[in-house]
């Protein structure tokens, strides 16, 4: 259990200084500090018995589907890399309470740390992801360990503040994914394709990183591109797939955290005292900072490779293992060669950093003099040097027993013998050494020249640049892909859904025998043409005729009232909208939408033709039979309406509401142009109340509502119904508009049209909800059939009232369309425009 | 007799009639009857949803009529986990809203409510027909948000919504009419029956009517090629509308779903499975041309609008894999990409009012006043969508990843899906940069982001950490919708029950 | 403005809106002639805001001849009009004939106007905004004059009788 | 009759697709009605074209045609009367707000208002 | 005698229809198709009537009674568009 | 059904659908608008006239009582008729169509001051 605290304690950490940011900058480093330091402490309590060989395992199942199981791991590589999380995380700490200025923020840091303590510490133990492939475990690692080709992100970080690269670059993050390289070594090495891969991608890793690494001036950008190739190496080393390049890849992760991370320290350092991390404008530092300087070559010989420090035994080791790889066959002696070469540049950048920031001459146009740093910004790097010295020249006494236990744990099996002595002899690998450091150092002499050849060939691209250029042309051509499909064209997107429907209709009916086996009627009928709104009307008519001719009054109803008031909808909107619209579709255009709307029309025909010649079987039935005693109403229709499917009703009353309502919002506070002119420049006729309109429209008032209140109340036994009701009392309403103006109407319609139309959805809704006083479902209806003396039988039905709601929708929506579109004119800018 | 099915449908209403009665009233009236009627939704979701925990389902008959001539609700594992997740967007969205976007038109909370209305319904019906009905209902509500406020963009964006989905609307009807042409019935649970036992005559019509549902539904879903409307609608939208819409897209999903796993699924018999052969290569291609969308986006609304298209081809391949253990990933793939969408919505938004004039164009700018907060949640965010562990997108992709096995389908999906993970990465690390980095050297004048806002997108964009926390639970329970799913004898069953049910015939008795 | 409430406002209308409430039903029970009534008192109510200038019958009976004459007029006029528009057009006189106005009331001159437009042959264009001429449009007039005086003879004077006098 | 009805519901649609795809909001929206009284014809006739009688009960002689297609019609009807409001609407707020009554709100090679 | 004069009176009516709905299509003017309109609403209204004896009903009576009540509302909305421009001022 | 009822009904059926036609047949011959506008009221009046008395003998004399309801359309067009002719010859006259040559006298009034 107290394995979880080693990950909650930092996670905790990363949450605290932004909590304590107002008790100063040594409150928060403490803070994190303190926690960070319990959990090295829970891990050192840990660690003799993982030196014994023990794993100590704390499971916790996450997602077993996967075989997914937070797990925490605790063996020789977990404690390693749980070592150099928690042991630099700590330095850094330390020197981050000294690097940042006042202003940065302290919880960026641990901002990152969070995520660092995410990504990479979090031991997910994929056990069950072994059919899944290789493909996306190296792809996940490679990415994450900037191997190549995505080496280019980790450079890029540079922004980040010198101890959070450190931090980033050295221990941790980066190396998350040479963590997953090695923590599935044992599962997954050993095949070709592994090799090729791993070793491939470490060997141009490799290459690139320490090549560009020698190019950058910036100091953070050498240790960047260095980090990359280190990385490589260890790729590589793990590609190579022998236990003992699996020793080597593990000793060199250790070695490269600790000399890296004191690189990146002195660098900080070096930017915190000049200003600048430039090394054309860099130099002659050690009369300025000896003591700094001192640290820095030692780390900068250990990343060399040079002999007593640690990254020699390491780079020994991965020299000796190139030399035994032997995948290749007769192109074995590449490798080698290439492992060399990279050496070489290794040394040669190594020197770079030194004799460029502390020899020669310079500095050159620095603001303020260097000095040494505060005491304690240097402890942490000293105590990193320390131990590149220590495990250099001591290995066997300080890291044998964490690099076993760790490498063990790696390779998963007993490790093979080597020795971690410093002297082996004169031997293969000692030449190839030797080669690099005599290589390098000639190389670095001759800089200026590479230099210059190296900007004639990569005029403006370097690695990232490359990268930039490749990242901007795959925008571009998203850009363009994007904009080429994207037109924003409507016509385009309509036209993309017809040719949709086009095609699910034609393959499905292609080649099918379309006509059924029913018989047809004889003709007897109409057609229609015209101009639009005229033309509309026209087929409203005619859908009207239609539905009366096959037997569907109410329909015919419907549509009748529902024409009148999208006529008068349209005749609102055309004021507003130009009389004239340029020509702007070309024949070809008019062709293809020609083409396709015949296609639509033909396939939609196809379509009715192909379920009208074939006979139906329904459900109807069962709404014929039970409408007059199941919903008391011989009006089938009109019961589906507002019982058997009244839900469908309730919805279709809610949507008129939400559109009324929506378009009250859409048209507030519009203001539109008004012409005044119509089409043909003719001024309007001054007449804005003809005399026999006003005249005859009020005394038709009573008589419509009359009318509407007979549809309303004879709905559920005969066409008609609430709908249509409360149409037929809208439209004698808006004629008043029409007739009389908005004010002159408003003024005698003290109703709130938004309240009213919701009081109609209420009505309706609570009639559904009052079943449940009954226990029965909601939308249950009820009716009683009433005697009254005199006057008769009377029905009273639930439904009826639920039809009331529905005409008091449509009545106050209605209204609320119409009356705000016909109010714009009030509101708008009359003769601001003139044709 | 329970009507705890229902609430999630009259809830809303009521409380939009509420509202609308109250449409005069104070705006810190209307936020709080908003807020508590959306924050109810949430325990009556979790309650509906452990109803159906086990494996039942739940019918309710409205009006007594039973199915399949009445119309019915049904509740199974699909529609309790759809009611959920539209509870969990939905409460932070209104949260967010609730501190100003709400006050830039009339109305904004009972528009609100009806759009979950329309939701929870869509959800919810076992009826074809009341689907389209609706699909209506929350699609007003929805052309009426995204218009809520003004502005040229949201103009034209919404034109172009509007009309396309007025054409979809009669797609819809379209297909509901060749449906009921056929079999004569509009039940779902019916018309699977009816569907199975078509005969070679009739099983090219009634292939139609599906395909013809599946362009509506495409269009609603926002699959290639149908999705070029939605970054514009989306990016034009306010924040929380954008987020409340990130299940817009969803809705279709799951029309989808429930359609070709009920209607046409593999049981089908002439038409088993008949729209998986168009879906498979639809959603790739979706899924390719989202990921270069993205990256091509020059303003952050417009890169979320993108991965919402992403997102949905991600989700419609995992379906076209027509396994149990894919549908299973893609549930779970569901409920974190419209969580995720929905919280990027609205740390969009907080980000474009801490950047000035700028807004969340993708360019250097001046820096955001809380970098810290906003680019830790970005970058929590950016790391649960673009798959990286351990949050919910890496478990939602491994999930899909493993669920097909090896062959044609495999190379695709794993190829498409990983690549497109990489083009989010470099998308989101380049808009962070932008947003976060690369900023120019202006003091940030704009306010710190107010509590509400901050609430509405930390609860949003927790669902990453904790989805993947209790990612075993929330698979199992996808595990079970989808096996639910690809055995709707169970649905079938639960609605007609073992009832005979009697037909009228039309047509025939002419027959020589 | 709007004008006070009272009630029953147009007995007239209220008989009109029970006959037309049997009507629709097509049935005189006591159920509806009872409901009728109902709706002839409370829907004039609502609706007298909406007609202010409402006319004051004078002489119901001659209102009922009124309707009887333009009964027959219609049918005599279609029946002539029928030949005109078989017959040659050519021959056909069109003309505009502008009618003075007698009547002042905006009820009277709407149903002169209407009645002009009913019986075939003539068609009430415009009236004049100051309500003193009629602009009437005829199919076949051989004397502008003559049928002025035959409107005004048969059909404004009992107009005039029946609302103005 | 059959075909007749179905030439029919073709033509509408044609014509309505057809000014769909123009670039003015007033042609579109009147492409969009015409296509939603195809739809709804549509719809109406999938309960087949018979010489029967209006679905009330107690007219005519028992041989009643489908009520269920037209419940669902007069649905349409209603539903499709909400939208065309709205998009008129949504077509006037955009010609104020993009001073154009193209659909992508493009300007009129004439100017504003033109 | 009414099963011979129904058939007569229908083709009459709907060679009225056709009629008018030439006008429709001729114009020239937009008055002249809406007044053709208008005159093919009245003639369907005859039709109705026609039809409802025709097929020995009365179930279209609502039909035609509102087609006579608001068929004008149209010529009426548009003849005001003419006018004024503004059909609601 | 009596034979003369029958024969009454046929002949008013016959009578209004004539009218009917010859007011469609004004208006599809007649040379200018305002001349057009006479032939609705055909239509209007004895067309739709002639089918509804056919249609009140017809139903009233089928047992079932007296059917009136008929004469309501007849109301509603008398009443709404003028006013659309009227309308639309404003909107004529307002857009100044062209007249045939012979027509005589001024599609115009005196202005008139504003009531
Ligand atoms: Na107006
Ligand atoms: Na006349």
């Amino acid at each position: 259990m107290t394995l979880s605290l080693i990950i909650f304690l930092p996670l905790l950490g990363a949450l605290l200084p932004p909590l304590f940011i107002r008790l100063g900058r040594t409150a928060c480093a403490w803070s994190a500090g303190l926690l960070a330091g319990t959990a090295l402490a829970i891990l050192l309590y840990h660690s003799p018995a993982v030196f014994a060989g023990e794993t100590l395992v704390f499971t916790q199942p996450w997602l077993p589907a996967l075989g997914l199981n937070f797990a925490l791991r605790l063996d020789g590589l977990g404690l390693l890399f749980a070592l150099l999380i928690l042991g630099i995380g700590l330095l850094i700490i330390l020197y981050a309470r000294y690097y940042l200025s006042e202003h940065d923020p302290m919880g960026i840091v641990g901002g990152y740390e969070l995520s660092v303590v995410l990504a990479s510490a979090e031991r997910i133990q994929a056990h069950a992801l072994y059919p899944v492939t290789l493909v996306l475990i190296l792809l996940g690692a490679f990415t994450k360990s900037a191997q190549f080709p995505f080496h280019f992100w980790l450079p890029h970080a540079m922004a980040a503040p010198t101890p959070v690269s450190a931090y980033l670059h050295s221990a941790t993050m980066v190396k998350a994914g040479v963590f997953l390289l090695a923590r599935l070594f044992p599962a997954l090495s050993g095949t070709e394709l592994w090799f090729f891969l791993v070793t491939g991608t470490g060997t141009a890793t490799v290459l690139l990183g320490a090549y560009h690494a020698l190019f950058k001036h910036d100091l953070k950008g050498l240790l960047a591109y260095s980090t990359v190739s280190h990385l490589g190496l260890i790729t590589l080393l793990f590609g190579i797939g022998t236990p003992l390049a699996a020793v080597a890849g593990v000793f060199h992760i250790i070695n490269h955290a600790t000399f890296k991370a004191s690189l990146f320290m002195a660098a900080g350092i070096i930017d915190h005292e000049t200003g600048t991390r430039d090394m054309r404008r860099l130099g002659g530092l050690w009369r300025y900072m000896p003591h700094t300087a001192t640290l820095a070559m030692v780390a900068a010989a250990s990343m060399a490779g040079v002999p007593l420090f640690n990254g020699f035994l390491s780079k020994e080791m991965f020299f000796a293992e190139t030399l035994h790889a032997g995948w290749m066959g007769e192109w074995s002696w590449l490798l080698p060669l290439l492992a060399t070469l990279a050496a070489l540049l290794s040394v040669a950048y190594s020197v770079r950093f030194i004799h460029d920031v502390f020899f020669g001459t310079g500095p050159k146009d620095i603001t303020r003099t260097p000095h040494e740093p505060p005491r304690y910004m240097k402890v942490p790097v000293e105590v990193l040097v320390a131990l590149c010295l220590l495990v250099g020249m001591l290995p066997a006494w300080t890291v044998a027993p964490l690099l076993t236990a760790a490498a063990t744990s790696t390779v998963g099996a007993e490790l093979p013998y080597y020795s971690l002595a410093i002297w082996h002899g004169f031997t293969l690998p000692l030449l190839m050494s030797l080669i690099a450091l005599v290589g390098g150092v000639i190389l670095y002499l001759l800089r200026f020249r590479l230099f210059a050849l190296h900007d004639r060939i990569f005029p403006i691209c370097d690695a990232k640049a490359w990268f930039e250029c490749g990242l901007a042309r795959t925008v571009d051509a998203s850009h363009w892909l994007t904009a080429w499909l994207e037109n924003g064209s409507l016509q385009r997107y309509a036209m993309l859904l017809v040719a949709s429907m086009l095609v699910v209709i034609g393959t499905s009916l292609w080649g099918l025998p379309l006509t059924g086996p029913v018989p047809m009627d004889a003709v007897d009928g109409v057609t229609l043409s015209g101009a639009l709104v005229l033309a509309l009307s026209v087929v409203g008519l005619v859908v009207s005729v239609a539905f009366v001719r096959f037997s569907a009054p109410d329909l015919a109803l419907t549509q009748l009232s529902v024409e009148m008031v999208t006529i008068l909808l349209l005749m609102l909107a055309l004021y507003f909208l130009p009389q004239h619209s340029p020509a702007e579709s070309s024949a070809a255009r008019r062709w293809r939408d020609g083409l396709l709307a015949g296609g639509a029309g033909l396939s939609v025909a196809a379509l009715a033709w192909g379920v009208l010649t074939r006979p139906l079987e329904t459900i109807s039935g069962y709404f014929l039979e039970q409408s007059v005693p199941g919903g008391g109403g011989s009006n089938v229709v009109n019961v589906i309406l507002v019982d058997f499917r009244g839900f469908d009703t309730l919805g279709e009353i809610t949507v008129l509401a939400i559109a009324a309502f929506g378009i009250y919002a859409l048209l507030r506070g519009l203001r539109l142009p008004s012409p005044s002119a119509d089409g043909e420049g003719r001024p309007w006729a001054e007449d804005r109340h003809p005399l026999i309109l006003s005249a005859v429209s009020r005394p038709l008032l009573p008589l419509a509502l009359v009318v509407s209140l007979y549809i309303l109340l004879r709905g559920h036994n005969l066409p008609g119904g609430g709908f249509i009701a409360g149409l037929v009392t809208a439209v004698a309403l808006i004629l008043q508009y029409v007739a009389s103006g908005v004010v002159w109407t408003r003024e005698r319609l003290p109703f709130d049209y938004i309240k009213l139309t919701a009081s109609g959805v209420l009505i309706a809704t609570l009639t559904g909800v009052a079943s449940w006083w009954f226990a029965h479902p909601f939308l249950t209806s009820t009716f009683e059939y009433i005697h009254l003396p005199l006057l008769g039988k009377f029905e009273l039905a639930s439904a009826m009232v639920f039809d009331v709601g529905v005409y008091l929708t449509v009545v106050g929506s209605t209204l609320l369309i119409l009356a705000n579109l016909g109010k714009l004119t009030l509101v708008s800018q009359p003769h601001e425009e003139t044709e | 007799m329970t009507h705890t099915i229902i609430l999630p449908v009259l809830l809303p209403l009521l409380t939009a009639l509420v509202l609308m009665f109250g449409s005069q009233r104070s705006l810190a009236w209307k936020r709080g009857v908003s807020l508590a009627a959306t924050a109810a939704l949430l325990p009556l979701g979790l309650l509906l949803l452990q109803q159906v925990y086990s494996g039942a389902y739940g019918v309710y008959v409205l009006g007594d009529w039973v199915a399949p001539f009445g119309i019915v609700l049904v509740l199974d594992r699909l529609s309790a986990l759809m009611l959920v997740l539209t509870a969990l967007l939905s409460l932070p969205a209104l949260l967010y809203a609730s501190h100003g976007d709400d006050n830039t038109g009339p109305n904004f909370h009972a528009l609100f409510q009806f759009q979950l209305m329309g939701l929870n319904g869509a959800f919810l019906t076992g009826d074809l027909f009341n689907l389209f009905v609706f699909f209506e209902v929350l699609l007003i509500a929805s052309y009426a948000l995204l218009l809520h406020g003004a502005g040229p963009a949201r103009s034209r964006a919404g034109l172009h919504y509007v009309i396309l989905n007025l054409v979809g609307s009669g797609l819809f009807l379209l297909a509901v009419g060749t449906l009921y042409g056929i079999t004569g019935t509009l039940n779902m649970a019916d018309l699977a029956v009816r569907v199975a036992a078509a005969g070679p005559a009739d099983a090219p019509l009634l292939r139609a009517a599906g395909l013809l549902l599946l362009v509506v539904f495409a269009l609603k879903a926002a699959l290639l090629p149908l999705y070029f409307w939605l970054p514009r609608a989306y990016s034009a939208a306010s924040a929380p509308v954008a987020a409340l819409f990130a299940i817009m897209t969803k809705v279709g999903v799951y029309s989808i779903v429930r359609v070709y796993s009920l209607i046409f699924g593999a049981q089908a018999g002439l038409l088993a499975d008949a729209a998986l052969a168009w879906l498979w290569p639809l959603a790739l291609a979706t899924l390719v041309l989202g990921a270069l969308g993205a990256l091509a986006a020059r303003e952050l609304r417009t890169l979320i609008a993108y991965l919402v298209v992403v997102s949905v081809g991600t989700l419609l391949a995992g379906f076209a894999l027509n396994n149990s253990a894919a549908l299973a990933a893609s549930l779970y793939y569901l409920l974190h990409s419209t969580l995720m969408a929905g919280g990027l919505f609205l740390l969009a938004g907080l980000i474009r009012t801490q950047r000035g004039a700028e807004g969340d164009q993708l360019h250097p700018a001046a820096p955001v006043s809380q970098p810290a907060l906003l680019g830790s949640l970005f970058f929590l965010a950016a790391v649960a969508v673009v798959g990286m562990p351990p949050l919910s997108g890496f478990i939602g992709k491994l999930l899909l990843l493993s669920s097909v096995t090896p062959g044609t389908q495999w190379i695709w999906l794993w190829a498409i899906v990983l690549g497109s993970g990489l083009l989010a990465l470099i998308t989101l690390s380049r808009a962070g940069s932008q947003l976060f980095w690369n900023t120019l050297d202006i003091t940030p004048v704009a306010p710190r982001a107010d509590r509400l806002r901050l609430a509405g997108v930390v609860l949003l964009l927790a669902s990453a950490p904790l989805l993947s926390l209790f990612a075993e639970p929330v698979h199992r329970y996808t595990q079970a919708t989808a096996a639910q799913l690809y055995a709707p004898a169970g649905y079938i069953h639960a609605v007609l029950g073992e009832r005979d049910i009697p037909r009228l015939t039309i047509g025939l008795e002419e027959l020589p | 403005m709007i004008a006070p409430r009272r009630w029953l406002p147009h007995p007239l209308l209220s008989l009109l809106l029970l006959i037309l409430w049997l009507l629709l039903f097509n049935t005189v029970s006591l159920a509806h002639v009872l409901f009728g009534l109902l709706l002839g008192i409370l829907v004039p109510l609502f609706t007298q805001r909406f007609w202010p200038g409402s006319p004051r019958v004078r002489r119901p009976l001659h209102l009922a001849r009124y309707g009887l004459v333009v009964l027959g007029d219609i049918l005599i006029a279609n029946v002539e009009v029928a030949w005109l528009i078989l017959g040659p057009v050519k021959k056909l006189r069109p003309a505009f004939v502008t009618y003075p106005l007698d009547l002042r009331e905006d009820f009277s001159i709407t149903l002169l106007a209407s009645t002009v437009s009913l019986t075939p042959g003539t068609v009430s264009a415009d009236v004049s905004a100051d309500r003193r001429t009629l602009l009437i449009h005829a199919l076949d007039v051989a004397d502008e004059a003559a049928l002025i005086a035959h409107i005004k003879q048969r059909y404004e004077t009992p107009l005039k009788e029946i609302f103005e006098c | 009759m059959e075909l007749l009805v179905a030439i029919m519901i073709g033509l509408l649609t044609a014509c309505g697709i057809y000014l769909l795809l123009r670039a003015r909001t007033f042609p579109v929206i009147m492409g969009l009605t015409l296509l939603s009284y195809a739809v709804n014809l549509f719809l109406f006739v999938m309960g087949r074209l018979g010489q029967t009688q209006p679905a009330v009960i107690g007219v005519g002689d028992g041989q009643y045609t489908d009520p269920l297609p037209q419940a669902l019609v007069l649905t349409a009807i209603v539903i499709g009367f909400a939208m065309t409001a709205f998009v008129v609407s949504l077509a006037l707020r955009a010609r104020g707000e993009l001073h154009s009554d193209h659909v992508d709100g493009n300007a009129d090679p004439r100017g504003p208002g033109a | 005698m009414l099963a011979m004069a129904i058939p007569i009176a229908f083709t009459l009516m709907s060679l009225a229809l056709l009629l008018n709905l030439w006008r429709v299509v001729r114009g020239p003017d937009l008055p002249d198709r809406i007044l053709a309109l208008d005159t093919l609403y009245i003639n369907s209204i005859a039709l109705l009537v026609l039809f409802g004896i025709h097929l020995d009903t009365m179930i279209y009576f609502e039909v035609a009674l509102l087609i006579a009540m608001m068929g004008f509302v149209g010529t009426v909305a548009v003849a005001k568009y003419l006018l004024r421009g503004d059909i609601i001022e | 059904m009596e034979t003369i009822i029958e024969a009454l009904v046929a002949l008013f059926l016959l009578i209004g659908a004539a009218f009917a036609l010859v007011g469609s047949i004004g208006l599809a011959k007649l040379p200018d608008f305002f001349m057009r506008l006479h032939g609705p009221t055909k239509a209007t009046t004895l067309g739709v006239g002639g089918m509804i008395v056919g249609s009140v003998l017809y139903f009233s004399t089928r047992g079932e009582g007296l059917s009136l309801h008929e004469l309501l359309i007849t109301l509603f067009l008398l009443i709404t008729a003028p006013v659309s002719a009227h309308m639309l010859a404003k909107a004529a006259l307002h857009l100044r169509l062209r007249t045939v040559e012979r027509t005589r006298g001024e599609g115009t009034l005196p202005r008139g001051d504003v009531k």
